[in-house]
């Protein structure tokens, strides 16, 4: 097989690929990312929703 | 579906920034990316991130321990706590103040943006004087001499009412008091400030009818209220965090009505909406009485008890049935029959209102006929009831209580010698050297009778420029200089009038964070002085919230750029004028800054008639940091140190600070001992008035030991209860001849309130206050109305010689008839991002960039009739020859026939952007043409308040 | 004569109304999308319970316009604009699933085809005798867009797909740098590819007209499977063909290019997603033509590069795919 | 685990615009840009309500589903984050979000817009917690120091609530019953799905 049709194999490869796209729509679930690291996710969650739900009581509660 | 169109801040008309506005910020938000190569660079993940904002000394910064400083809002009166975050001096960040009963942390946008202060890029920098037509900086030592030569040169020339002092209800309470305390050491009554041109119909309508002119009830009482009428309030706006209570109140199952000549932010939460015609208050008033009576509605064992001259209002509104009332203000009988309705079945029920019932002509009608209302449904006095009179400025009610006006001294006192004699003693001057710092040559008063200028009402802020202008005026000389000390004189009307007054002045001192209008409108060349205040964030103090609550504000940071505390500034002036040892003789001075505390301790001694006597710097202080004991409805603190007080002990607070008064939360409220914040309506009047009683009839506050109407308490009265023995030795000492108002002792005070009665004594509610030019609140057609019509009917007053020192005219402006040329009714009033003169607000990127141009409301109907699109720019040509540019707003927020617009803008004269005259970098984000340009003479017939709500223009496209 | 004319008239009629057929056709079909989930949406909101205050709601949910304070070029007044979920479903959906299918059909009937058939020759030997098909202006136009082309399509395929392509291959932030600098090149670059194509468009017009030749050639399916060669002249039906799939799809996707690269016009949310749908889809279609174009052009028959290389084809090759055309040249020669 | 949520009681906002200054002083947002809006509908007539709208951090976030780059991260806490490193301004999320959130620096030829900015629910963004280069991309970090937005904790009439979907929804519950008539989540079923 010449070159060319190598590079021509490659390509429907790479275009089947992008088939393989899913017709539904990605729900993008908590937490599932895969960029730059953000420490809010690692930080202790059960303290800070606690604190936020403290937070949350003295703004919104009339005393 | 539209973006909404802005490209960019530089693309837009000359009104919307500065051109050196493009500042950092803006810079470099927009060299981030440019065209070509250096977008592609930009772009790339590799380079650093553009900032998100670039102001980075004013960031929050890792690492850098960050203190927390408690102060109180300068924007409204509502009192709204702020918490200040800040690093190494520098204001970093803000928090809401959960704790402050009044905002529990809420804000408005004014309140959000407060940190802003701390940046003042766009602040008054250094003093400045204006030398051949330029902006020239100088020292604050030769801007103290140089303008302190000119008043003394002055004052020689011409005598001391020449110089004008316009104060402000920015002012602490300590700088009100001082600032009212310099002007009476240098010789004038010619001080005043907003307070006249906002509420003082109020004060003077309010005052008279039951005894004090303040809000009776409280913002938090509202809770308990089960119906709230708005009348002229716009609440939504005006007192955004108020509405917080409001809305409680509504899913309490208060009902809620809003009346209003125009649709406004308030009226889309109301249950019932009225709208009527501009300055026709009284006609509607009446008419909604006009049913309650009809039907029977109102409180009759109330009324006998504690009210007096009602039948005489029963002859008037007879007048008013519906017919005459829709004639009139062109609302229909059912929807002023509901309104009434609901009153009459939702009891208690509070009525709120502001500017849109008080800038009037008839201001005075207007506030004595809500009142009349609330008195005839039995509302006044009690929880959830009340006149909740919202006021405006910050510390607009102190200011007034301080009484920074020309009529009065601290206190409400009066200018009477008695006046004088009373706070001489407090200051521990000599009063023959008060009275020698006065000019000594008397004038003809406002009755014709000759006084002498120390007992004669100064001019007003409203007529500062006809004091300039007007020949034959009650004193020596017209005013020389003036001092515009935190005043927007962009809210005053007649502006090309006062254009010609500020070029008539020798010399015009601005004093303020901003250089203002004034700096910019005149086309004066010479002796213009800008002197840069600090703002209320920069020093420290007492403030007195609209319901009559004092709180304390600490310093967030130092004053910044050579700015000076306006008490730091009266010192240096006192000095400089030769009256510093007098205006200080108690109060330590550090560095030329009186001390506060000093000056709070030293209105305690003398403002018994209000009850300004109780809150000490030490109790207030105490109250601020547990705040968070204190109820958010009766404003009660429940445990903690302050047990049984009411928050900020509002005024009055009887006695000294030793006696623990607890404030007073609800005004005339007989259902708790006067020792525990209960009241009576004061007994002001005398005891009876054509041979009928004056005193209540049968009411008396709980615990009281005279079970029935009283006067208000002497010397001699306590001798003849045989109370007088109560008195300690050293109280009888100074009580001996004294009434309750000046026995600087407070042992009148002490002693009746032990018997369980009120210091002012106990009277009846009037309806008919026989010194008033109306005695019984009657319709007036405004100067410049569009129903010639009803002229005849309801006509204005006759022209007066002097009122005020000042010749002032009603029927001969009436006479003329402008209705033709300008068939449009012309009214203003407040958007919720600006405020006053919008000086500061403006100058706030966060604020200005939600309002960036002035702008008229038109309804579609008259848009089509002159052929005006939205948006587009518009003339307005006022009947007094003024023409005003600015862009139309086509919306049915106004009726057909009226058009509105906000009174905040400042930096045009009549179409012309004045941004070159502005000293360098200090021009607001957003100039815009000021509506009070446009607007016209017309000033009320008791307080000269002057009418910004009805004139007449026309509108034409441009 | 009269007849010519006649025939020349109706001519133009089916050129005009196939143009318009076209562009309509590559507008609007990619729009079904929309009456899906028109029809779903309605469905939905059909088991919605009755509300009192439906009417104020439902203006919400339609997208009514209001008053903002907020200015800026991005600021709506908007509350809820519904078309954004539509032009997400459409985008993520139809669009990124049948695209690139399209793109495979095609590529894999070619490889199918290359294998089974092998490149069309030249079956006549060369004789050395060459003709001139394309002046250089020609070759320059042409190569100066074949370039931007591919570096758009490349760039407009790494936005489309590159999330799911190339993020497992390069890495968030290696794909980003690509991204960024693919965007800009896209963006930069596609005005300059719109003001080559209008030219192509102008200068080849009057080759490409159809006619009776094309029919045949049609008829025959360009004698590619029968290995035959039917009558052509200088451009042979099938190139006819691709010339009007660029003026259809071709400036679709320009003018649809034109409107997204200038977002500050005051276009609405609205027209930029339709717009970038219907950008989209006929710019897929056109990748895909332009792959066979690519093929024919230089695997799939001999000799047809040189012509936009050298801007001369043999004799040989000229009679075999371009006969009439030959024909012309030659008697124009001897004139 | 918290699931973070915005509500707007459109019974109680009256376009005081300050939970919109609030955003931009916690997180110094420029001029022009603009995190959180108030937009009035039936203005100035019988009807007219006011509603606060930002970025409402939905369950399924469209910005997410057609960002190319693929930037955006949802929180444990369901907060929707980007990483502006990541980002290369194209202008889809604009275009797929519901509520106009995404705002970008510049609008000019060619598509350039800068790094799209959006409101974070005050949590920052994908860098050390609070450091000063987080705060300089993506504003304050609230949600670190156990704070909620600012918007929502500034409101002068408590309408716009922000925090854990169940406290938020209980709040509102309560005011309801108290008003009687029936709840308005709005934009709830846009931004967390039919169950909410």
């Amino acid at each position: 097989m010449s070159k060319l049709n190598v590079l021509l194999m490659g390509l429907v490869v790479v275009v089947l690929a992008g088939c393989n796209q899913s017709s539904s729509v990605t729900v993008h679930k908590p937490g599932v990312y895969k960029g730059a690291s953000d420490p809010l996710l690692s930080a202790n969650t059960e303290e800070r929703a606690t604190a936020l739900s403290e937070r949350f009581t003295m703004g919104q509660l009339d005393r | 579906m539209k973006l909404i169109k802005k490209q960019r801040v530089s693309q837009g008309s000359g009104q919307q920034m500065h051109s050196d506005a493009i500042d950092r910020r803006t810079f470099l938000r927009r060299s981030g990316v440019a065209l070509g190569g250096a977008a592609v660079a930009s772009s790339l993940p590799l380079t650093m991130m553009r900032q998100a904002e670039a102001s980075p000394e004013f960031a929050p910064k890792e690492g850098i321990q960050t203190e927390r400083i408690h102060s109180i809002c300068t924007h409204c009166s509502v009192g709204c706590g702020v918490i200040a975050e800040v690093q190494n001096g520098v204001w970093t960040g803000q928090e809401p103040d959960f704790e402050s009963p009044f905002n529990l942390g809420g804000h408005c946008s004014k309140g959000a943006s407060v940190r802003e202060h701390g940046m003042g890029e766009h602040r008054l920098k250094y003093p400045m004087k204006l030398t051949g037509g330029k902006w020239k900086r100088i020292s604050w030592d030769e801007a103290i001499n140089e303008i302190g030569d000119q008043m003394l040169k002055v004052r020689e020339e011409s005598g001391p009412d020449s110089v004008y002092w316009m104060g402000s209800a920015k002012f602490s309470n300590e700088q009100a008091y001082l600032f009212r305390k310099l002007a009476a050491m240098w010789g004038t009554n010619n001080v005043d400030h907003q307070a006249r041109i906002c509420h003082s119909t109020t004060v003077a309508g309010v005052a008279n009818t039951w005894g004090y002119g303040a809000m009776t009830n409280s913002y938090n009482d509202m809770h308990n209220s089960k119906a709230m009428i708005f009348i002229g309030s716009n609440a939504a706006e005006a007192h955004p965090v108020a509405m917080q209570h409001i809305l409680r109140a509504k899913e309490n199952g208060s009902k809620m009505i809003v009346c209003d000549p125009r649709f406004t932010r308030t009226a889309a939460h109301a249950d019932h909406f009225v709208r009527f015609r501009p300055g026709t208050d009284v006609a509607l008033v009446w008419g909604m009485l006009w049913h309650i009576f009809e039907n029977g509605w109102e409180d009759k064992e109330y009324i006998s008890q504690r009210v007096w001259g009602l039948d005489r209002v029963r002859e008037e509104v007879k007048k008013w049935n519906p017919q005459e009332v829709e004639r009139v203000t062109g609302t229909p009988e059912d929807v002023v029959k509901q309104a009434a309705q609901i009153l009459a079945e939702n009891r208690p029920g509070t009525i709120v209102w502001c500017m849109g019932g008080t800038q009037h002509t008839i201001g005075n009608n207007n506030t004595r006929a809500y009142c009349v209302l609330q008195l005839a449904l039995g509302n006044i006095g009690k929880s959830g009831g009340g006149a909740n009179i919202f006021r405006g400025h910050d510390n607009v009610q102190g200011a007034t209580d301080f009484c920074v006006l020309s009529h009065s001294l601290p206190g409400y006192y009066g200018l009477s010698n008695g006046a004088w004699g009373h706070w001489s003693r407090v200051w521990d001057l000599d009063p023959e050297w008060v009275k020698g710092q006065f000019s000594q040559e008397e004038v003809e008063g406002d009755g014709g009778k000759p006084v002498h200028p120390m007992n004669y009402k100064g001019i007003p802020v409203s007529r500062w420029i006809d004091g300039v202008l007007e020949e034959n005026i009650g004193q020596k000389d017209n005013i020389r200089v003036q001092v515009l000390w935190g005043h927007a004189v962009n809210s005053q009307t007649r502006g090309p009038e006062m254009k010609k007054a500020m070029e008539k002045l020798d010399m015009l001192v601005i004093i303020d964070p901003h250089p203002t209008h004034a700096a910019v409108m005149n086309d004066r060349k010479e002796g213009t002085y800008l002197l840069p205040a600090a703002t209320q964030f920069e020093t420290y103090g007492s403030v007195t919230a609209s319901n009559r609550s004092l709180q304390w504000r600490d310093k967030v940071i130092e004053p910044v750029w050579e700015s000076l505390p306006d008490h730091t500034i009266m010192y240096k002036f006192a000095k400089k004028l030769g009256i510093a040892d007098q205006l200080c003789k108690h109060i330590k001075v550090n560095n030329d800054e009186p001390l506060v505390e000093d000056i709070t301790l030293e209105f305690n001694k003398g403002m018994w008639t209000i009850g300004y006597t109780g809150q000490s710097p030490d109790r207030i202080k105490s109250h601020m940091a547990n705040r968070k004991t204190f109820n958010t409805t009766t404003l009660k603190a429940e445990g903690g140190p302050n047990d049984g007080e009411y928050f900020g002990m509002p005024w009055p607070c009887w006695g000294t600070a030793e006696m623990k008064h607890p404030g007073t939360p609800v005004l005339y409220d007989p259902s708790k001992p006067v020792a525990e914040g209960g009241l009576t309506f004061r007994a002001r009047f005398g005891v009876e008035h054509d041979g009928e009683n004056l005193l209540a009839e049968g009411s008396y506050s709980d615990g009281s030991e005279i079970r029935d109407g009283y006067p208000e308490f002497k010397a001699d009265v306590l001798k003849q209860l045989g109370w007088w023995d109560d008195l300690t030795d050293d109280e009888k000492t100074a009580a001996e001849g004294k009434n309750w108002k000046t026995d600087l002792s407070g042992g009148i005070q002490r002693v009746a309130i032990k018997h369980g009665c009120a210091p002012f004594g106990n009277a009846k509610a009037r309806t008919f206050v026989w010194t008033f030019p109306d005695p019984i609140p009657v319709h007036r057609e405004p100067l410049y109305t569009p129903r010639r019509d009803l002229v005849t009917d309801y006509p204005t007053y006759e022209d007066r010689k002097r009122f005020y020192r000042l010749p002032t005219r009603y029927a001969s402006i009436q006479a003329n008839d402008f209705s033709k040329d300008f068939p449009i009714i012309w009214t203003s009033g407040r958007l919720v991002e600006y405020e006053g003169g919008g000086e500061e607000q403006r100058s706030n990127p966060w604020l200005a960039e939600l309002q960036q141009d002035m702008f008229v409301e038109i309804n579609p109907a008259d848009a089509n009739d002159n052929g005006i699109r939205d948006g587009q720019m518009v003339w307005i040509d006022s009947p007094e020859g003024a023409k005003l540019k600015m862009k139309a707003m086509v919306t049915r927020r106004v009726a057909p026939g009226v058009v509105f617009t906000p009174f905040h803008f400042g930096g045009w004269y009549q179409g012309e952007d004045l941004l070159a005259k502005y000293p360098e970098g200090t021009a607001p984000l957003v100039r815009g043409e000021a509506c009070n340009t446009g607007l016209t003479y017309g000033y009320d017939s008791v307080t000269q308040m002057q009418e910004t709500k009805v004139s007449l223009c026309r509108i034409r496209a441009t | 004569m009269a007849k010519q004319q006649k025939t020349k008239g109706r001519h133009a009629k089916i050129i005009l109304w196939s143009v318009v057929t076209i562009m309509l056709g590559a507008t609007l079909l990619p729009l079904t999308g929309y009456i899906y989930v028109g029809v779903t949406s309605a469905s939905a909101q059909a088991t919605e319970e009755s509300n009192p205050r439906a009417n104020y709601w439902r203006a919400v949910r339609e997208g009514g316009a209001g008053y903002v304070a907020s200015q800026g070029p991005y600021t709506t007044n908007t509350l809820i604009q519904n078309g954004g979920q539509n032009w997400r479903q459409i985008r993520n959906g139809p669009v990124s699933t049948y695209t690139p299918w399209l793109l495979a059909a095609v590529i894999g009937a070619i490889l199918i085809f290359h294998l089974v058939r092998g490149r069309i020759k030249v079956t006549e030997p060369r004789s050395g005798r060459m003709v001139e098909r394309w002046g250089m202006g020609e070759r320059v136009l042409h190569w100066y867009t074949a370039i931007l082309f591919i570096i758009l399509a490349i760039t407009g395929l790494s936005m489309l797909f590159g999330r799911t392509v190339l993020i497992p291959l390069l890495g968030p932030e290696g794909f980003a740098a690509w991204a960024s600098v693919a965007r800009l090149a896209h963006n930069y670059l596609g005005p300059f590819f719109a003001v080559g194509i209008l030219i192509e468009i102008v200068w080849w017009i009057r080759h490409n007209i159809p006619n009776a030749t094309d029919m045949k050639w049609f008829a025959q399916g360009g004698g590619i499977l029968t290995n035959t060669h039917p009558p052509a002249g200088r451009m042979n039906g099938g190139e006819k063909l691709w010339f009007w799939i660029i003026c259809t799809f071709g400036v679709a996707v320009v003018v649809t290019g034109i409107i997204l690269d200038f977002p500050n016009f005051e276009q609405s949310r609205e027209t930029m997603q339709l717009v970038n749908i219907i950008h989209t889809v006929a710019a897929m279609v056109w990748i895909a033509v332009a792959i066979g174009h690519i093929w024919i052009g230089t695997l799939g028959s001999e000799g047809s590069l040189e012509g936009m290389t050298t801007g001369r084809v043999s004799e040989e090759w000229a009679r075999q795919h371009h006969d009439e055309w030959l024909e012309q040249v030659k008697s124009r020669e001897q004139s | 685990m918290a699931r973070m949520k915005f509500l707007c009681d459109a019974e109680r906002c009256i376009e005081c615009n300050s939970c919109v200054v609030a955003c931009k002083n916690e997180n110094d947002v420029p001029w022009g840009v603009n995190r959180r809006r108030v937009v009035v509908l039936n203005d100035g007539v019988p009807g007219e309500k006011s509603i606060s709208v930002a970025c409402m951090h939905c369950t399924d976030a469209p910005c997410a589903a057609v960002c190319p780059v693929d930037c955006f991260y949802t929180t444990d806490e369901g907060i929707v984050l980007h990483d502006k490193d990541l980002c290369i301004g194209c202008g889809y999320c604009f275009y797929a979000c519901p509520f106009g959130a995404p705002q970008y620096p510049e609008q000019a030829a060619f598509g350039v817009r800068g790094k799209m900015d959006k409101c974070t629910f005050c949590a920052g963004g994908p860098a050390k917690n609070n450091s000063d280069a987080e705060y300089a991309k993506y504003g304050s970090n609230r949600i670190a120091q156990g704070k909620l937005p600012l918007c929502a904790e500034m409101c002068a009439t408590k309408a716009l609530v922000a925090g854990d979907g169940d406290m938020v929804a209980d709040i509102y519950r309560e005011r309801v019953l108290k008003r009687g008539g029936r709840p308005q989540t709005w934009g709830w079923e846009t931004a967390y799905g039919a169950q909410g």
